[in-house]
């Protein structure tokens, strides 16, 4: 098969982009079926409430994928990831919170009922314009892209790497979780941003909205995936696996390391402030956790336990980790933790490379093809 | 004012009452005594403790204590006064107050406790020291004549005078002396604010401060410059006070961080079940606390070993059952290790108890060491600095004298290496990983000393553990200890005008920029060995 | 001294050694010789037990089976490593890197032998400095001195002249001699360099595509045998 | 009708507000034991079903949502942080539940789907407030609290009340802390230096939990005592106590509507139970606890009124519903959803419980709209038809918008 | 055209040799200059008011003992260490001292390390593939495509190094001798003006090294190298020109006879039989 000579289209000639492509619209498909046309009290019926669960996982995958890129191509554990995903969350949640408009419990126009019960008397300037979606969807882009890209030129221009790296970004996002706790910030404090009406027009309480936020979660995730897919199959996502593993030596070849790291981590930004946006009408909050470091460092986890290099297994580690979340919490409430604690290790022991791992094994019997997947490299 | 009018009554009598025999048996006064205090309504209380402490009575002291610590309570049923002895759970332990005899444990369903509130124990304490002010230690009485500050009224003046008088001690003269110039500066006196010119006890403050809003302008000029040269004094006090808040808050980011120092900063394992040895070795305390019952001090003491072993038990079981599995794989000892977090904090939910447990301050790490009046010194935090010096000395000597410390180095250099130059691997991490361990349980154990002790305890610290020990240079324990320490000072420098959750950030910022000017933190591995 | 009979090895599927034999005798040094990439390291490590083998045996002091030891129990019978690529540690200073061999001496020492930096007089100059930062011929001394702490009674040399400034080569192999002959040292050595097998050593065997093509003592180490098995 | 009756519990088992929440857990399902034990309520069995939304927000959301939809459930006793509650309103409203929140909050909220059945801040913060002023005489006053919404508006509505109390802007010393601090050094000693200027001080604590005990530890060791420098708290109870040594905290205060010493007999037997039910002599019980007492009761009660676990038709009985408290007195649903409650006040002693010094003279109504922010001066709650508002301007006359809206989805 | 065969033609600017960015300006003298250049690590002097100047085309040897700086100087050329004092020119437009890495590299220096680094994660291709001489900011790598030609001579270079059977297997896999060659390959692919070569032959057997030296030859005149070795058969093999090296600075320079005559260079590098 003749490669793509674009790198964008790439991606759909591989046969790993086609199956995962072909899963995920083949279970979009399916979940929409079964739940507009099961009928309620029908065993195969999917009810809203698990579209806006599977609506979650796959704004986590989405994460997962966008952690993945950093972390198993170009080598940075960015253990502040959440900050991005948070912060695309909070640009649109601060539009959701505009489109309550005077339905809010002091009926004010303008100011959401955190501001009004604390006082302020006009918008802060950081909250113009979030009434326009076409403005807060751009903002769900630039504001992390743009945190992203002031912490990354920083930090890559002075070659901050390795757990130095990861340490930083954890204090990003510590101290912008500290932040958004204070009331001041104008972002509701702990409570955060909750009890919105609806998006872009539709009602945010009905089950068809929730239905058309799963779907296009499921394609963002799609779209996201094809992005780093295309972005690790170019020229560039070798010269990331360089940079990764062989930081100096790269360097000696002419490629400004610093850029090609800055690069791929501001898309790998932008790409969870994708997921928070998506994320906050689903849960129907977005409130300073996200920011939290311990958050952030979950996500390396789910990415570990999928699989690091492979971005088909941050998806699945995602969904994995945050299903089982779902069952244990209902199930066993008392004792899931150990569960899922027990997961961690068996898996970490048991299968070095994660659940991707133990598909590639299976997968490397048969053709012998491979992607290089990522030795390791410093932490 | 009433009770102060009885405590001079009370002051001319003691000498001869404090001698005195008990009285006949038949008919004991104490039991009306204690009777009345029972039965009086709010505005009778003063007069019935006024009743008892100027009976004489040799059993008053006892009573007024008992009174005052909610003690006192009566029987539903007869209405007989007793004496709570153990007023823990439903069955309560009690007594005859009268005769002190044990009258076994008795339903708190049956008893009616004799109510009691702030501003009557507020007075109650100024019986009491009143009552010390006579005793022969001179701490004792000097901590009286300390608690009189700010409290003396006209009735006391004479007694105190008196005191004054027979008293041989300078410290206990100038306590007294102040408290009396507290006085007289509200009466106008211009003399007694030079008493108080030099003082630095808030109360003497806070009496020049009146002084200066009242309406004698002499005094209030006069105060004023006393002010002036009290804040000067003051104002280095404060800055020798804020190092040390800084240097405590560092001490214990030190000790948290040091364990992690060694099992991530020099076997780069990133363990994120650190937090959760910390816990243990706080559990330990509390463990130990419940095998010692009453001996607080002890069983700290012994929890130190203790806590050592549990974690560092603890740290092998991880290390063998988990991180051998994943030499080379450092990265995914996090995930690993973050499961062992989880377990870890969730077993102790389930197997002890989802709340926080009850760690007892030993009497000698109570309270402070006392500089002068403006500036003291918490004596837990006190200890807890010199604890996590002496952690780190130790350390440093086992890690630079010992082969250990070289053998753990080379194995986390190049593995195969160290053991083809006979080093054996698998002891050295075991040893290692429970060294590491175990300094995270001997920080547990101090942490019990200042803050809860719970399944949470150690998500609160993994965080900064890591960023002290990122911060001062992977690998080195020097830097984890000059980053901790300096780390809590900017904190606390910080603190006073940005608020805590400012200062909080603004350390993290600092973190942030910090490292980009120094990429390997403050003490980075140099040379060509550190690019690889 | 060291006898290997069929050994196999393989990275993963890709078969490196094949039924190997390979006989090292006492107080000589024999030289293993080979194209790059043929199996000489891949021997040198299955021998120390850094990589695992499928069969065959390696026997040492005639009767201590290597295949099954653990490697840390493989050095401790008195075998030193000097590997290709230097392998030092890095973030050790020179001394420290020395010092890690004390661990095996049989006499408990707790100084390192005067032998080793009369030997390597540059190695005392820089005692304290980090065994990276070293430059690479430097690091090539310190590792042989480091094999030379723990007293071997087998030596292993992988390419030990590589790097190494010639008067310091022709220095490497006049100790080698010495060891062999005053210490009763055996010594396997992995060389490529034609003109110091030749004259350091008493024996050569050439490996070619991890099988072993020919042995003997090295007077018998033709220009034919070289045309063969040595060049491209 | 033969099923059980499901009663959905949505406090964290794991994470950081385990340590309040789980006793609450428990609580309920003790409740649930001897209803059950009494013949359970209309001939039907109670039957818990508990999640564990670990302290997460969201989560909470999704678990009230799964409880609801996938559940079933007729009621959720739940939540404890006023953030996790805002998190789950708009859940229960848009699914129609019921749920009781047990925990003293900031007020401002007054949603037909929710029963609040912990203090709002006219029935904790105001009448502590009188009594330091009052009975202590205390004139400079330091509102310390943890930086979220509860301490924030608390501390809002508070400081309106002082100054119109005449109370000067300097005597009062306003400091937020984070969640979970433990560093307190710096703020006693401030809060020691602001006492020192010649006037009694009181510090008011909203301090949240895990936060307690180095502070009261601090204090203790910087040697401030209660009769200096008293601290009145809102969110330390006998739960919070029980992992504190309370030697150095002996004389200082709290305000809640319930303490585990209450002399009554309702109070003695329910403790007796508790410690049954937990099998722990050493168990304590706590404001919350009460609240779920009392909103499990007049839930019950509500069931038994309508006859049918139906929300609307127990949404429109429980109103007026009184059941005892464990106080010795009643408690009322009010038609604004919350509940009358007795204020007391109580000093901590050396054994970990607090006794009474002072209690209002009757029970308080709580008041869901405070009296002292200007945005909600003029609100009032009322869910009783035909009103059936939560925001009722009386100024104008009218439902916010919010209710109306409501109203609309509802047809 | 193979480039084995372009090189046969001395005659010719060959297109893989035609300047790829801001051309070197050496009309008015060496290719690379270095004055006064001096580094100290915490007080050791590694480089000592250092001295040295290549031609345009000239194949240089130098030569010293383990610790001369041989290496270090090589840092100091592509950027990797800055030296407390001295100059730096490469032609006579760049002043190396203000500039990093990449920019250097930019510039037509290509360097071989003395420990071959290679990308281990990536296949012997890739490597290749990275290395080539191309636009290499970040968008024209993220969208660039792998045309006929750059796979061709992708594939001669392959052939150069002898390495065409490894070509997809991973690069960590190659034994010492592999890697060295992989490295030799990259740094063809570079088509830099001036190459440094560190200890090219280390672990190369007799023959193999004829072939580099053949190599590095054949590159000379048009591409200037800088060869660092101590195996002495193959400096004198190659050698117009030696530099000697020691304690930081020259010793010795001339051709390879007067070099191992001096008496110093044999008292402090060769020893005394040859
Ligand atoms: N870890 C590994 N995984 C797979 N193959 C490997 C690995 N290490 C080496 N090889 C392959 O095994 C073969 C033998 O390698 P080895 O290092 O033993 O060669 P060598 O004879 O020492 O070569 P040189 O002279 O270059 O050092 C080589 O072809 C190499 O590509
Ligand atoms: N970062 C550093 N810190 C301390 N010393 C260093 C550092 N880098 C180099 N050196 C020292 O500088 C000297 C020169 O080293 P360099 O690597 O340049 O030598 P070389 O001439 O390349 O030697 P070789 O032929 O052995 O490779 C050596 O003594 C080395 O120990
Ligand atoms: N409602 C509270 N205490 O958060
Ligand atoms: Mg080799
Ligand atoms: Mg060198």
């Amino acid at each position: 098969m003749a490669i793509s000579q674009n790198w964008l289209l790439r991606p759909f000639q591989e046969r790993s982009t086609q199956i995962f492509l072909g899963v995920l619209f083949a279970a979009l498909v399916v979940v929409t079926f079964l739940h507009l046309f099961m009928p309620q009290d029908s065993a195969l019926h999917v009810s809203a409430y698990t579209v806006t669960l599977l609506g979650k996982y796959l704004c986590y995958a989405l994460l997962a994928v966008a952690v993945d890129l950093v972390w198993g191509y170009l080598g940075i554990l960015s253990l502040g990831h959440g900050a991005f995903f948070a912060l695309g969350g909070y640009a649109m949640g601060m539009y959701l919170m505009r489109q309550i408009g005077d339905r809010g419990t002091y009926g004010d126009p303008i100011l959401p009922d955190f501001m009004v019960f604390l006082n302020w008397d006009e918008l802060p300037w950081y909250w113009l314009g979030f009434d326009m979606a076409w403005f807060a969807f751009i903002m769900v882009l630039l504001a992390p892209g743009i945190l992203a890209l002031v912490f990354g030129f920083l930090a890559f221009r002075s070659r901050v790497t390795g757990v130095y790296l990861s340490i930083i970004t954890q204090a990003l996002t510590f101290a912008l979780m500290l932040a958004f706790f204070r009331n001041e910030m104008g972002f509701g404090g702990n409570n955060g941003l909750t009890d919105f009406r609806d998006i872009l027009g539709f009602n945010l309480r009905t089950d068809a909205t929730r239905l058309g936020l799963f779907i296009a979660t499921g394609i963002a995730l799609a779209i996201g995936y094809v992005i780093c897919r295309a972005i690790v199959t170019s020229k560039l996502g070798r010269v990331s696996i360089a940079c990764r593993d062989a930081e100096a030596r790269t360097r000696f070849l002419g490629y400004r390391v610093e850029r090609v790291q800055l690069f791929v981590f501001v898309v790998s930004a932008m790409l969870a402030g994708v997921a928070g946006a998506l994320y906050v009408p689903q849960v129907g909050i977005i409130n300073p956790s996200e920011f939290s470091p311990l958050f952030s460092i979950e996500i390396v986890v789910w990415v570990a336990l999928g699989g690091r290099a492979t971005l088909y297994g941050a998806v699945i580690g995602a969904i994995l980790v945050n299903y089982a979340k779902t069952v244990f919490t209902g199930v066993m409430p008392d004792a899931w933790l150990f569960a899922l604690g027990g997961l961690f290790v068996l898996v970490t022991v048991f299968l070095p490379k994660g659940i991707a791992g133990l598909l590639q094994k299976r997968r490397k019997a048969k053709t012998d093809d491979d992607t290089p997947t990522g030795q390791e490299a410093t932490a | 004012m009433g009770i102060l009018r009885s405590l001079t009554l009370l002051l001319i009598a003691l000498a001869s009452v404090l001698s005195l025999p008990a009285t006949a048996q038949d008919e004991d006064p104490g039991e009306q005594l204690l009777f009345n205090l029972a039965e009086a309504p709010a505005s009778k209380v003063e007069e019935a403790i006024n009743a008892i402490v100027s009976s004489g009575d040799e059993r008053a002291r006892g009573w007024i204590e008992a009174y005052g610590n909610n003690r006192l309570s009566r029987i539903k049923d007869t209405g007989q006064v007793v004496l709570v002895l153990n007023n823990r759970g439903r069955d309560w332990e009690i007594a005859n107050p009268l005769t002190g005899e044990n009258m076994g444990d008795m339903s708190r369903r049956e008893l009616d406790r004799v109510a009691i509130n702030n501003r009557i124990r507020g007075q109650l304490e100024g019986i009491l020291a009143m009552l010390d002010l006579n005793a022969a230690d001179p701490d004792v009485r000097e901590a009286s004549a300390q608690d009189m500050m700010g409290k003396v009224d006209a009735s006391l003046v004479a007694p105190l005078e008196a005191r004054l008088e027979q008293e041989g001690s300078a410290r206990v003269r100038n306590r007294i002396e102040e408290a009396l110039a507290i006085y007289r500066v509200g009466e106008g006196n211009l003399e007694a604010i030079d008493v108080l010119a030099g003082s630095l006890h808030p109360r003497a403050r806070a009496a020049l401060n009146e002084a200066v809003r009242g309406d004698n302008p002499a005094l209030a000029t006069k105060a004023k410059q006393a002010l002036g040269t009290i804040e000067q004094k003051l104002k280095l006090n404060r800055a020798a006070e804020t190092l040390y808040f800084g240097l405590s808050l560092g001490s214990v980011l030190v000790l948290a961080a040091i364990g992690l120092a060694i099992t991530f900063g020099v076997m780069g394992v990133i363990n994120m079940a650190h937090g959760e040895l910390i816990m243990l070795g706080a559990y330990t305390t509390w463990g130990m606390q419940q095998l010692f019952p009453g001996q607080p001090g002890l069983a700290l003491i012994l929890s130190i070993p203790t806590g050592f072993m549990v974690a560092a038990t603890a740290g092998i079981i991880i290390e063998r059952s988990v991180i051998q599995y994943l030499k080379g794989r450092p990265l995914e000892t996090l995930l690993a290790t973050f499961g062992i977090s989880l377990i870890l904090q969730q077993l102790v939910r389930t197997v002890i108890s989802p709340q926080n447990r009850t760690v007892v301050t030993p009497e000698w790490m109570s309270g402070s060491l006392v500089i002068n009046d403006a500036l003291s010194l918490t004596l837990n935090r006190l200890y807890v600095l010199a604890f996590a010096l002496v952690v780190f000395a130790t350390l440093m000597l086992i890690m630079r004298k010992t082969r250990l410390g070289l053998e753990v180095r080379a194995v986390t250099q190049n593995r195969n290496m160290a053991r083809s130059m006979g080093i054996r691997a698998t002891r050295v991490d075991i040893m290692t990983f429970a060294l590491g361990s175990g300094v995270a349980g001997l920080a547990g154990v101090a942490l019990s000393q200042l803050t809860n002790v719970g399944p949470n305890l150690g998500q609160n610290y993994i965080i900064d553990s890591f960023m002290v020990v990122v911060f001062g240079g992977v690998g080195n324990l020097w830097g984890t200890l000059i980053a901790g320490l300096s780390l809590g000072t900017i904190n606390q420098l910080l603190e006073p005008w940005a608020g805590a959750v400012l200062a909080k950030i603004i350390v993290l910022v600092f973190i942030i920029l910090f490292i980009q000017k120094r990429p390997k933190g403050l003490f980075p591995q140099k040379g060509r060995a550190a690019e690889g | 001294m060291l006898k290997i009979q069929k050994l196999n090895q393989y990275y993963g599927e890709s078969h490196t050694l094949w039924d190997l034999d390979l006989d090292v005798p006492q107080g000589q040094c024999t030289c293993v010789m080979g194209r790059n990439g043929v199996g000489k390291t891949t021997l040198m490590k299955c021998i120390m037990g850094e990589e695992t083998t499928k069969s065959g045996s390696i026997e040492f002091a005639e009767d201590v089976e290597l295949t099954k030891k653990k490697i840390e129990d493989r050095s401790r019978l008195s075998i030193g490593y000097v590997p290709q690529g230097r392998q030092i540690f890095p973030l050790l200073t020179v001394e420290e890197n020395l010092r890690t061999g004390l661990a095996v001496r049989k006499d408990g020492s707790k100084k390192i032998p005067e032998r080793v930096y009369e030997l390597f007089p540059v190695l005392k100059e820089m005692k304290n400095r980090r065994g990276g930062d070293l430059s690479g011929g430097q690091q090539q001394q310190l590792a042989i001195g480091r094999a030379l702490v723990i007293e071997p009674r087998l030596l292993i040399l992988d390419e030990p002249g590589e790097g190494i400034q010639p008067n310091i080569v022709a220095q490497i192999g006049e100790v080698i001699r010495r060891l062999i002959e005053e210490d009763g040292l055996t010594v396997l050595l992995v060389e490529q360099k034609l003109p110091f097998a030749r004259k350091y050593a008493d024996r050569f065997a050439i490996l070619d595509r991890g099988r072993r093509v020919a042995e003997g003592g090295i007077g018998e180490l033709s220009d034919e045998l070289i045309k063969k098995h040595l060049t491209v | 009708d033969e099923h059980p009756i499901k009663v959905g519990i949505l406090h964290s088992l794991s994470g950081t507000m385990a340590i309040s929440e789980t006793v609450l857990k428990d609580t309920v399902e003790m409740l649930i034991e001897q209803q059950n034990a009494k013949g359970g309520v209309l001939g039907r069995e109670l039957e818990a079903v508990v999640v564990d939304p670990a302290s997460d927000w969201p989560l909470f959301a999704e678990k009230a949502r799964e409880l609801l939809a996938q559940e079933k459930v007729d009621v959720i006793f739940g939540n404890w942080t006023s953030v996790s509650r805002k998190s789950v309103l708009p859940v229960v409203e848009e699914l129609n539940g019921l749920l009781f929140y047990p925990v003293q909050y900031e007020g401002e909220e007054s949603s037909e789907n929710v029963f609040y059945t912990g203090a709002a801040p006219n029935q904790q913060a105001i009448p502590a407030v009188n009594y330091l002023m009052n009975e202590i005489g205390v004139e400079r006053w330091v509102l310390a609290g943890t930086d979220y919404v509860y301490p924030r508006t608390t501390n809002k509505i508070l400081e309106t009340y002082l100054m119109d109390m005449g109370v000067a802007k300097e005597d009062i010393m306003i400091n937020y802390t984070p969640f979970g601090h433990s560093d307190w050094q710096n703020i006693v000693s401030d809060i020691k230096r602001f006492g020192s200027a010649g006037k009694k001080t009181a510090v008011v604590s909203t301090i949240n939990g895990d936060a307690n005990v180095p502070f009261y530890r601090e204090l203790g060791n910087q040697g401030i005592a209660a009769s200096d420098i008293p601290v009145v708290a809102f969110s330390v109870g006998e739960q919070e106590l029980s992992g504190i040594d309370t030697g150095p905290l002996v004389g200082h205060l709290a305000a809640w509507n319930y303490f585990m010493s209450v002399d009554s007999d309702a109070n003695y037997d329910f403790i007796d139970q508790w410690i049954e039910h937990t099998g722990n002599d050493e168990a304590v019980t706590n404001d919350p606890m009460e609240a779920h007492y009392i909103g499990f009761n007049m839930y019950i009660e509500a069931v038994k009124k309508a006859g049918t676990t139906d929300v609307d038709a127990v949404k429109d009985a429980i109103i007026g519903v009184t059941v005892p408290n464990l106080t010795g007195g009643y408690a009322a649903m009010m038609p604004n959803h919350h509940i009358t409650k007795p204020v007391l006040i109580g000093e901590i002693q050396d054994n970990g419980q607090f006794s009474v010094v002072w209690e209002t003279p009757s029970t308080v109504a709580g008041d869901a709209w405070s009296d002292y922010l200007p945005g909600s001066r003029d609100l009032i709650a009322d869910w009783r038809k035909p009103m059936s508002c939560g925001t009722f301007n009386t100024k104008t006359g009218s439902c916010g918008a919010s209710a109306g809206e409501m109203a609309a989805a509802d047809e | 055209m193979s480039m084995l065969e372009q090189l046969t033609h001395r005659d010719r600017v060959f297109d893989f040799l035609a300047p790829v960015a801001s051309p070197v300006d050496v009309r008015h003298g060496p290719i690379l200059y270095m004055e006064g250049v001096n580094v100290s690590f915490d007080g050791f002097k590694a480089i000592n008011n250092l001295n040295l100047t290549v031609d345009d085309g000239e194949l240089r040897c130098i030569i010293g003992p383990n610790g001369a700086g041989k290496t270090t100087m090589m840092d100091i050329i592509t950027g990797k260490t800055r030296p407390d004092t001295g100059s730096v020119w490469f032609g006579s437009r760049h002043n190396l001292l203000t500039k990093n890495e990449p920019d250097i590299a930019s510039l037509g220096i290509g360097r071989k390390f003395q420990k071959p680094t290679v990308f281990e994660a990536l296949t012997v291709f890739e490597n290749l593939e990275l290395a080539m001489a191309t636009d290499k900011r970040i968008l024209p790598t993220l969208t660039a495509i792998m045309k006929p030609e750059y796979r061709d001579r992708i594939d001669e270079v392959l052939q150069t190094i002898g390495l065409q059977k490894l070509r997809d297997k991973l690069a960590g896999i190659l034994s010492h001798g592999q890697k060295q060659w992989l490295e030799i390959g990259m740094l063809l692919m570079q088509k830099p003006r001036l190459l440094l070569v560190d200890e090219p032959v280390a672990g190369m057997t007799e023959q193999e090294m004829e072939r580099t030296a053949e190599l590095l030859t054949s590159l000379a005149g048009k591409q200037s190298v800088v060869v660092v070795e101590h195996d002495m058969g193959f400096v004198r093999s190659i050698a117009r020109q030696v530099t000697v090296l020691h304690q930081g600075s020259v010793l010795a320079e001339g051709t390879m006879d007067q070099v191992s005559n001096d008496p110093e260079v044999i008292k402090v590098y060769l020893g005394e039989e040859e």
